[in-house]
């Protein structure tokens, strides 16, 4: 066991999964010899070899249709785009190319790419290095689209999208990458996409959360406990797309009340599908309306004034009273 | 060195080697083996044919929209031509020509045209990406099949197709540069058809070439008479030996025309003039060839009119295994398929639903 | 007045606004000589000439890029994006700087462009030619998001979208552009963006629905109101960004019931806004759980199987009489 | 005409005229006016001292991640300086030292690296476009300006910045083909500074010179000491004139260096060579710059020590002024401004909920 940091962890991971098979290559801007702007591929370069860690010109729709060839050809790569916030330059060959090969074939071919990349804000970035805009990969049929909380499920995680056999959109909280140590086990783990996890239990209240934002979820989690006396469940989404509904709206079912919480931006956001898919399955369990604690809908303010952005915790604990006390 | 001129690497040729009357030039013609120069001959007759037949039936409603070939039949046989079986095809959508030598069935692509997904599989063993619709996004696929196929340390090569057009989305201009970087074994052929839909080829790109494109990446180019089979296969042949070679990519750029419509959906009389087909017409590719086999005593008018006989039936054949496949065709729950390797839960839920006749929450 | 298709109105609409204003160049692939593959630009060259409409090269990024220039500098584009399919080669251009001029310039610059795209699935179209992802669009902050549903609103908005101080992605169904004729004013009219309209009154039900879906929703209510003797009000959303929420707010608290039809898919899809909207503002006053009819999470099959795909109208009635009977 | 050359149309060429120790090429001097060479000192040395104090600054933890300048100088003013001030700048993110000659307050940029979005305000009148971060993303921008400033028949030009790496993104190749298609007055002014964060040159693109991708458009095309504020004059002079005739874009290459770290959180230890670093330190462009003026008598120790202090200054009391501005900042629910001309309802709920410490539906 040691105790990693998220970026410490998905390091390993990587460097794991590459260890043990030979069909995956690394490709992307400054992930060779930089090992990566946040580190993340650090070493590998040394360990692989430039035919596998593949240092690429800035090109994000050069890099991401590289790596769709890659993939028909039977490769496994793993793409960094730099910041999520770039990711747009490539857009096109996600949705046209990556999320539709195994579909337009027949199953001919598949595409096993993860496509890595760091998301959220929070962390004094310029514009555009900030954005969560998960949304766009979730709605997209084809994709699967997966966001780890925290350094043991980051590395769990990514193992798991680097093995499937479809194309995974893997986000990246960077207010994570070095928030926290957690102990990340020596032999190898992973963990299905499209499950949640309990974050928290709790009777009174179910919070729903994925990234950054379970932090504060937990945070308020704790506080409302302590000066409120009521115990909230706190759920870890993990993955957006396939989305597990079944663990929240099984906990609303014994709470009663919900409180989703993303950075995303509000309208057309992530708390609306968790919303529905909780009205479609639980409607008659709910007792008060579902509050949504959100992003705004507005471009992330320069970072003096990004948190203004983000849910804070107090907001949170305000939308759970809200919950609590309707 | 105040002011001085730079010189650059490569040096652009233009390569052709039958004129129009099906002469060739001795010097370069590659003398290929009669049963090789009938096996190009074949090609390009059934697609021409295929292609004749397909828009009788679109036109008559039994198939839907599709983007003509002919004209360009010899800058796709001549391409491919090169190609080993377990070399990589990456077509864009107008490459009916090139996938029938390749050995697409003609009842898959008339499958695919008749709005039918299952159409798109191409058979296994086959490496050839089905077909790529939003213009000049398959081009990155090029450079990463080809990297796979050195990474292994195999020698196959990945031949793209793609337009005039395509040059102008940055896609093309990415995956060059990478192939470059990367010395991918990658042949890169654009299809110069003079036309992208309404646009001509002078409106597309103010270049003198699409050739000299090849340039801004350092790699090399060349541009060749696309209606010229021999030329085509001269010129695609350097650039895959060159390929197999270790020695990188190559831009290939085949003159040509686009003889029908862009597509089914498309009028050209609105935008072009019927002149400039005719004269293209005096150049075509089918008729040149033929011109040359005679002159080397390799076909005779009754080897065409029999080809053309044997060819008339198997279209006809194609079109009728196609109608029984799809009478065959099961149920259209098949719409859920192929999407993940599993079926995520909310999306099994949403087949019952479909298969039960009512919406699944 | 005249009866126009809605190809035709909105025509009008380009020749109405060219035509007072100078400032206004219409750019896009095929838009001049061939007058647009579905003939929305025809005529405009030789009536405008060829400084003022710009037949382009085949460059998604660049036209956008091109036209968020020319919108800088003071002109006001109109872009072509030959099928919302390929709007995502001009993805980044949209999201990137389309959307965020004015908030990043703090006003001193602005971005009147529309960018028209036809979209939608219903016309035996090819692959990518099908989609309805407006969600993408409308989950963007900085952007607006309309949908007209017949040749006299779509000539007003147009009008309207154009005159827009800030960006307006204007999606145009392709099974409308020739589906019916309607009496359009000869004087000219707008119509205010961000507000939906009643299309059809009632007491029973709410449908919400936008673009040719409207049509299948009207044709369910007529059908609910012979067969069953229900009376379902439909709105026609018309604007996704900004979302007008008063109207089937207010709709809803009278009939108690909701149901929400688009083609999009379904999961992370417009829906999901509408409904957790109604939940957060009129939660008290649902009767049943909302219903959404919608398009599967798959891609479009390829159009033998397209309709497949499509909300029905017998889908749509299932569910106005799922709602009315729970 | 079998297999011939093709001729090109354009020549390529370098273009110096400051050699590293100061002296001129005669025959290629401008022979600018004093006051004019000294308005490029001084503008050249505040932006040095500038951007080493922002660096300060930022190690201190008062501003935010920036991409320091420092090398780059020459090539910035050397272009700018041929611009009328209701010329367009399409800037990428590192142009300090263009954005201080075109009049840009130093406190308006500390305002935006101190993470206020107050900062990215251009002054009216001064025709600069704001920061772009996506590479490559503003090149396209600087056609449909350009355009405009055609349409309106204005002999105005636009003149965009953007890195080596830039090029290798699909936006700098379209819109160049664009630029020429639509003859815009368009002045693509390419830093090759040597690196991409932690990618050098040669692994950006195989092609020898930046310079000659401008042959895929059929564009002129020029590559430049950038380091030689004369040469880069020079050669955007002749652009712009080029330009402002009505002849359309120029892609002109600056070959110059980036002296400090890709941006403040870039360790460049990581990945280059300080050797290199120091080659370039040799061939600065202020240094080369201030021997040229001595020599010519133009310029002293003394003017350099007085303007020295004048910068320093001009600096310190932009720091305060920022400081200044921040206090006097209003509340962040400005964060709601500027989104659209009006403020639509859901909106406006939201910035309520905002001010009034709670979260509106
Ligand atoms: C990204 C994208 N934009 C627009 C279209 C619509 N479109 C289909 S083919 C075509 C022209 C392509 O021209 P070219 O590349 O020369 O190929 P050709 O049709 O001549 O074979 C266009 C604009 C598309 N399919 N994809
Ligand atoms: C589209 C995009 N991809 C990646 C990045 C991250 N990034 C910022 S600067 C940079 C390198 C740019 O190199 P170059 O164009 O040469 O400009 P320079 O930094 O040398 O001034 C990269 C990759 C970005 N800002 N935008
Ligand atoms: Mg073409
Ligand atoms: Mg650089």
């Amino acid at each position: 066991m040691a105790e990693l940091t998220m970026s410490e962890a998905l390091n390993l991971a990587l460097r794991e999964a590459m260890d043990g098979d030979d069909d995956i290559i690394t490709l992307g801007e400054d992930v060779g010899v930089n090992g990566g702007v946040f580190r993340i591929t650090d070493g590998l370069l040394d360990r692989f070899g430039d035919k596998r860690v593949l240092d690429t010109p800035v090109a994000e729709t050069g890099i991401a249709g590289m790596a769709i060839g890659l993939a028909i050809y039977g490769l496994k790569p793993v793409c960094e785009i730099q910041f999520s916030g770039f990711s747009y330059m490539a857009f096109n060959q996600i949705e046209a190319h990556a999320s539709r090969m195994r579909w337009r074939s027949r199953g001919r071919f598949h595409v096993p790419i993860v496509f890595r990349m760091p998301f959220g804000a929070g962390v004094h970035a310029l514009e555009h290095h900030s954005e969560s805009k998960e949304t766009i990969y979730a709605h997209i049929p084809g994709l699967k689209m997966v966001i780890p909380s925290g350094p043991r499920n980051a590395r769990a995680l990514l193992i798991s999208a680097i093995r499937d056999p479809d194309p995974v959109i893997f986000f990246e909280h960077k207010a994570l990458y070095r928030a926290f140590r957690e102990e990340v086990p020596d032999e190898e783990e992973t963990l299905p996409l499209g499950e949640s996890r309990t974050a928290r239990e709790g009777t009174d209240l179910t919070i729903v959360a994925y990234g950054a934002m379970l932090h504060r979820a937990l945070e308020a989690a704790e506080k409302l406990a302590k000066e409120d006396g009521a115990e909230a469940e706190v759920i870890d989404l993990i993955s957006l797309s396939p989305l597990d509904d079944s663990r929240f709206t099984e906990s609303v079912r014994r709470t009663g009340r919900m409180v989703v919480v993303h950075e995303a931006h509000r309208s057309f956001g992530p708390a609306a599908e968790i919303i529905t898919r909780l009205m479609e399955k639980s409607f008659y369990y709910l007792e008060a309306p579902v509050e949504r604690i959100t992003g705004y809908d507005i471009q992330v303010p320069y970072f003096a004034r990004e948190q203004d952005y983000l849910p804070s915790v107090e907001r949170i604990l305000d939308g759970c009273r809200r919950a609590l006390n309707t | 060195m105040p002011r001085v001129k730079i010189g650059l690497k490569y040096q652009l040729e233009y390569l052709s080697i039958l004129d129009e009357s099906g002469e060739a030039d001795t010097s370069l013609d590659p003398d290929l083996s009669k049963e090789q120069l009938l096996k190009f001959h074949h090609a390009m007759l059934l697609s021409r044919r295929f292609d004749e037949y397909m828009l009788k039936l679109q036109r008559q409603g039994r198939i839907g929209t599709f983007a003509p070939v002919k004209g360009q039949e010899a800058a796709q046989i001549g391409a491919v031509a090169n190609l080993e079986d377990d070399d990589w095809l990456v077509p864009a959508f107008r490459e009916t020509a090139a996938a029938i030598w390749r050995g697409t069935p003609l009842s898959g692509m008339l499958l695919y045209n008749a709005g039918y997904n299952e159409g798109g599989r191409i058979p296994d063993e086959q490496n050839d990406l089905p077909i790529a619709i939003p213009v000049g996004s398959q081009i990155p696929h090029a450079v990463g099949i080809a990297y796979g196929c050195r990474y292994q340390d195999t020698d196959r090569v990945a031949l793209t197709f793609f337009g005039d057009g395509a040059t102008s989305e940055g896609p093309f201009h990415e995956a060059l540069n990478l192939a470059m970087l990367f010395e991918t074994p990658t042949i890169f052929v654009c299809q110069n058809n003079h036309w992208a839909i309404s646009t001509p080829r002078d409106r597309q790109t103010r270049s003198e070439t699409i050739a000299q494109k090849a340039i801004a990446y350092g790699m090399p180019g060349i541009q060749v008479d696309g209606n010229d089979v021999l030329a085509v296969y001269c010129a695609v042949r350097e650039a895959v030996q060159r390929a197999r070679d270790g020695d990188g990519p190559t831009l290939v750029e085949c003159v040509t025309y686009r003889m029908e419509v862009h597509t089914t959906a498309d009028d050209p009389t609105r935008y072009r003039d019927e002149e400039q087909v005719e004269q293209w017409a005096k150049r075509d590719p089918i008729e040149r060839l033929q011109k040359y086999l005679k002159h080397k005593e390799m076909l005779t008018d009754e080897d065409i009119e029999k080809d053309e006989k044997e060819i008339e039936q198997t279209v006809k054949q194609a079109w009728q295994d196609t109608k029984e496949q799809i009478d065959a065709l099961s149920d259209a729950s098949v719409i859920f398929e192929y999407l993940y390797a599993g079926r995520p839960p909310y999306l099994e839920e949403q087949r019952e639903g479909f298969v039960g006749g009512q919406d699944n929450g």
